[in-house]
């Protein structure tokens, strides 16, 4: 574990920029009318992300949301492969056929996201479970926020997950909205991953909004599983600093809550930990100006590829 | 009499009809946050302002939400659920076609279930699952009306007749004909706008309506396929052929009569439809009006739709997944030459 | 409350009698081929039903599972109106169309059985959602099995009678098997009313084969409920000693398991217990016999009634 | 070569099937516990002794079970997933049609998910939530393939075709049909076992069969409406009529060539179905063949299908909404008439 060297927190403080570059570039082409479809971004909660995939490998799988650009980007998948994808071309990882909201490439050992709130949390218990039958050392991780674990379909895939003590962790981010709705109206506990409790698997609560923290309890929960001990519900609290879906101003959002929060956001504190730790400045802005590049040449390399043919839908529905 | 859009409408219906009766109320998610939207289509925006109690906000739940709203109304309350995007429904499936459907049969008819349940539907850049178009898989479910309002005075008019009727009613909307504004509006929006009269007013179940006399050919089409086949049957115009374009509004029950009537009168029909050709819609509507008419049909029936493939996200392909209309033209066309053929012959 | 009364007590006698007695009639006219469709059978369980539904009047509301026929009794569903309905009469409480498994009648409280394991929960949190907006002092009570509560409508109707405070109990009979599978196969937590808290809602444990004890608990829980105090989740321990359904020789339960269990079913367990209190033996006797002649009369009398004409199918789905 | 039910004939299929490849596995209800009945209707049975580890009890988690089969399925497995009666599989609607149909569509055609759903229908006696025929609710959802065997020797040849498939199948049976025996006798039950080979077979996805051969009309069933099809047919060959009957086996994909071709030869159809007759299979069929085989058909297409009305408990009233052979035989009889008619004018 390199977890207290310095080049371990650059690289992920490398992959938490590359999300946040992204998801602000997204955001302009999408604003500005260049990209096409709906966009649920990541902004706030890139701690998490990469705070949970840097403990899994390519053959490790995970399943995502509705807001899937940040998980995809922490698991491996190329910015350019995802802004083809996101510009609709066939060159995109999904063919120009996914679109955002089911952005994903198995070589990099993530499903197609998972668009309809807590759809995922059974088909990643599933993947769990192929590990176990065919005694694979591989770990199943599937995100989903607050809103999730309210669907029946979460119930249902985390006590399977528990009795069949599968190699899965079930990563609750809990940024406080699901939509425009308070976290406050959708539940009565005080901590969502006291919920674990019902299905007998351990649950636990981290500060989401701190990667270190992140990559401590995400390593703990991986590790069990990874060594036979089950399933672990592990919710990572963080806020929703960005709009729900594209032009979404937050008025539901009380300023003040939103103001605090924005001090809070997990790059902004990463920042502050990497200067104190000894990185310079410069160091940081020279990772941005990297990031930006590479996302700036899979802009470009996207909207130049070619639209794809119409026809092209009619393909390989079937094997 | 105003102007006003499908989510205008909708939202004055809400409002009469809770001022009027105060056992109708609205449930779904995100319909009445403070600063929120209203839904995901505007539609309850500021609703939960003068009916705080009656504009309930669930968690992400659908089964629960569906069954919930089941269950007052048993209890003699009038909801109206919906679901974001139509495909969320099928989170509720067993609610809607186990329950919803069956209850006041398997009570021996002595129950009312005097539910609404609202459902978005149609492709639009969003991807395979928020694009579902659902009408067809709730046809064949005994014990649900269907009703599909293409413009703002039959949703208005329906919605209202679906709330005071005793009896489940699905209201399929579509997301492209809303009219929804500000950060909710719709790339590709339709304008579905109509006037609307200051008096209260339904649209009966049931009853379709004639959207343009023709005599050559009937296009059939509801939603945003109606609009469709009006620009269709302008494009025939153009070419010497009068087309008439009928709206069933209500796919459940059907509006045989009137649609019959115009096939006997033009010889030929064309059914359009923006989900998958196999199974839909047209289906039951080809075979049934084959049945009803085929002394007076001189050509088979055609039937326009989307190819058997989920929704592809790419806009090129999307497009080319959603019936255009040039292929609606096309297929009346094509009937319309059969038709001449066989008269000739 | 005459909870201590010799006549409350041999009326709650007099009510799991009928029940048991009612079921054991129809289980011979079943497997002696005299009635039609399928049977699930609630022997074994009649004190919780009895002690519960003891405090719901006409006007409070349950809804009902696949096994369904002890709590229409408890409700007070006329053993005649029961008996016609499964034999498919028109006269039955649900003119027919029903059937065993869905079974009921709105004029006692009860809405017709619902046959899909959990699908009563979100049914019956709507009963007492209308009557919270209506401000009306009555209660729902959701009855399910211990199978029911890994369905995902369940999860979603508890967590919103609880986010909306509502009159309601979710009334959970643990008879340890849900068709073969037991208990220990399908939860990890030791009692089932320990998901309670993943919903913020107080969970009770109780001997469900203890009619007093059931009756007590959900006395308080339906207190709570009826005064504002919101819902309660109400595990009721008991044992399946009759067959899943119909011909069931539930060889999947071990043998010494089944015998301890017959030693502690209710009736067996409530008639000790009336032994000691003064009850004689005759006086019990006397009830069992009155019982069995009101089911005798009901047997007859819907044995006799002219079959529904088909075409009476056709008529009402719509009103 | 042995005669078996269909019970047997799956339960072998499966056997054989888990044997030949590691990576079969059976997930679903009560399937395999010890001292049960080896699922509802015990396909099943004993299963669990020789593959312990691929005998997958859930607890009565729809949803749960058929994502965690879709789940495994990408990873590489093969999963034979079940409900115990179709209706149940609404409960899991969201998953069979938003995840498993689409999930290959969505990733750019790259993932497989090679999964097979079995789910029984059909009326018997159990009321309106046993009972579904949800055949025609799938047929419009691309994606999935649907298969209907009505004999043992098609279950067993099509279930390994459908687990051998890389695709998603939907497997659907019939109560009626299976011949469970001892505890799980169904009332009513009609044989439909058959002589299975000893040797390794396979029935072909999309493939029908002629179950009769004849002349006047082509009758069109599957699953137990199959079974009554024949039997109309022996009622209408006492009368001097031939009737073709034809078992499609899969309706999707469908067997178009062989259905043309019987068309063409009678010039007339019944399609028999047992579930509502609006927005049914039958629709589709009718539809399509009148589309194929407009210049070849003398009559319109029939359809026998149930009323629109859930399923009713009572015998009189459940027997009066199940097809029988005694209307099957009247639609054979009226589109005759008819081609009569024809012919003669
Ligand atoms: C089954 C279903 N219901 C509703 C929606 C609409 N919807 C999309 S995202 C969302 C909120 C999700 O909240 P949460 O799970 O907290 O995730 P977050 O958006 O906060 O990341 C809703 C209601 C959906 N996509 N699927
Ligand atoms: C959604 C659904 N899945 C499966 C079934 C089949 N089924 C009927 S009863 C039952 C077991 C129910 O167990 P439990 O909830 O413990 O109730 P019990 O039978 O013990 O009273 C099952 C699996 C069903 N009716 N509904
Ligand atoms: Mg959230
Ligand atoms: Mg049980």
């Amino acid at each position: 574990m390199m977890s207290n060297s310095m080049e371990f927190h650059l690289s992920l403080y490398r992959k938490m920029v590359m999300i946040r570059q992204f998801e602000e570039r997204v955001k302009y082409l999408f604003l500005e009318g260049i990209m096409p479809g709906t966009i649920h971004q990541y902004q706030g909660q890139e701690a998490i992300a990469v705070g949970v995939c840097e403990h899994l490998a390519d053959e490790d799988v995970i399943t995502s949301t509705h807001r899937p650009h940040g998980h995809a980007i922490a698991k491996g998948l190329s910015v350019e492969s995802m802004m083809h994808e996101l510009f609709g071309k066939s060159t995109g990882c999904c063919a120009g056929k996914g679109g955002s909201m089911h952005i994903g490439d198995m070589a990099h050992g993530m499903a197609p996201a998972i668009a309809i709130v807590g759809g995922g949390a059974p088909i990643a218990t599933g993947m769990a479970l192929a590990f176990t039958m065919r005694k694979q050392p591989q770990v199943a991780v599937a995100f989903m926020g607050d809103g999730a674990v309210n669907e029946g379909a979460v119930h249902e895939a985390m006590n399977m997950g528990a009795i069949w003590s599968l190699p899965i962790v079930y990563v609750v981010e809990n940024n406080r909205y699901s939509a425009s709705t308070p976290i406050a109206q959708t539940t009565k506990v005080a901590n969502l991953a006291d919920r674990a409790a019902a299905y007998g698997m351990p649950g636990v609560t981290v500060d989401g909004n701190d990667v270190l923290a992140v990559y401590e309890a995400a390593g703990e929960a991986i590790h069990r599983a990874r060594t036979g001990g089950g399933p672990t519900m592990l919710e990572a609290l963080t806020y929703r600093i960005t709009g729900h879906s594209r032009r979404d101003p937050c008025l539901y959002q009380p300023e003040e809550e939103r103001k605090a929060a924005l001090t809070q956001e997990p790059i902004v504190r990463f920042t502050e930990f990497l200067l104190s730790q000894g990185h310079t400045q410069q160091a940081l802005d020279g990772v941005r100006d990297e990031v930006n590049a590479e996302i700036e040449r899979a802009v470009q390399s996207a909207m130049a590829a070619p639209d794809p043919a119409p026809e092209e839908a009619l393909v390989g529905l079937f094997v | 009499m105003a102007q006003m859009t499908i989510a205008e409408a909708l939202r004055q219906g809400l409002r009469e009809e809770m001022t009027r009766d105060a056992r109708v109320y609205c449930i779904g998610e995100d319909i009445g946050i403070p600063g929120g939207w209203g839904g995901a289509f505007t539609v309850t925006l500021g609703l939960e302002k003068e009916f705080r109690e009656r504009i309930i906000d669930t968690p992400i739940s659908e089964a629960g939400l569906f069954g919930v709203a089941l269950g007052s109304a048993i209890m003699g309350m009038r909801p109206v659920a919906d679901v974001q995007y139509s495909d969320f429904i099928f989170c509720a499936m067993d609610q809607v076609v186990n329950q919803i459907a069956t209850m006041r049969y398997m009570s021996g008819c002595k129950l009312t279930v005097p539910i609404t349940m609202r459902a978005p539907v149609g492709a639009t850049g969003r991807g395979a699952q928020h694009a579902h178009n659902i009408e067809s898989m709730f046809l064949g479910i005994p014990g649900i009306k269907i009703v599909c309002p293409a413009t703002a005075y039959d949703a208005k008019g329906l919605l209202k007749a679906a709330i005071r009727d005793d009896n489940p009613v699905l209201m399929i909307e579509h997301k492209l004909l809303y009219g929804s504004k500000g950060a909710r509006t719709e790339s590709g929006a339709v304008d579905a706008s109509s006037d609307i009269p200051d008096e209260d007013y339904t649209v009966p179940i049931g009853k379709g309506i004639i959207r343009r006399e023709g005599r050559d050919v009937t296009l059939i089409g509801t939603l945003l396929m109606m609009h469709r086949a009006v620009q269709a049957a302008e494009v025939l115009a153009s070419e010497g052929i009068s087309a008439e374009v009928i709206d069933p509004r209500s796919l459940s029950p059907f509006d045989w009569p009137l649609v019959e009537a115009s096939v006997r009168k033009t010889g030929c029909a064309v059914v359009v439809e923006e989900g998958p050709r196999t199974g839909g819609v047209g289906a039951e509507i080809a075979a049934s009006l084959t049945e009803r008419c085929a002394d007076a049909l001189l050509s088979p029936v055609a039937r326009v739709a989307a190819p058997d493939i989920p929704v592809p996200f790419s806009p090129p392909m999307e497009n080319f997944y959603i019936p255009d209309v040039a292929r609606i033209a096309a297929a009346a066309r094509s009937v319309i030459v059969r038709q001449r053929m066989s008269v000739s012959a």
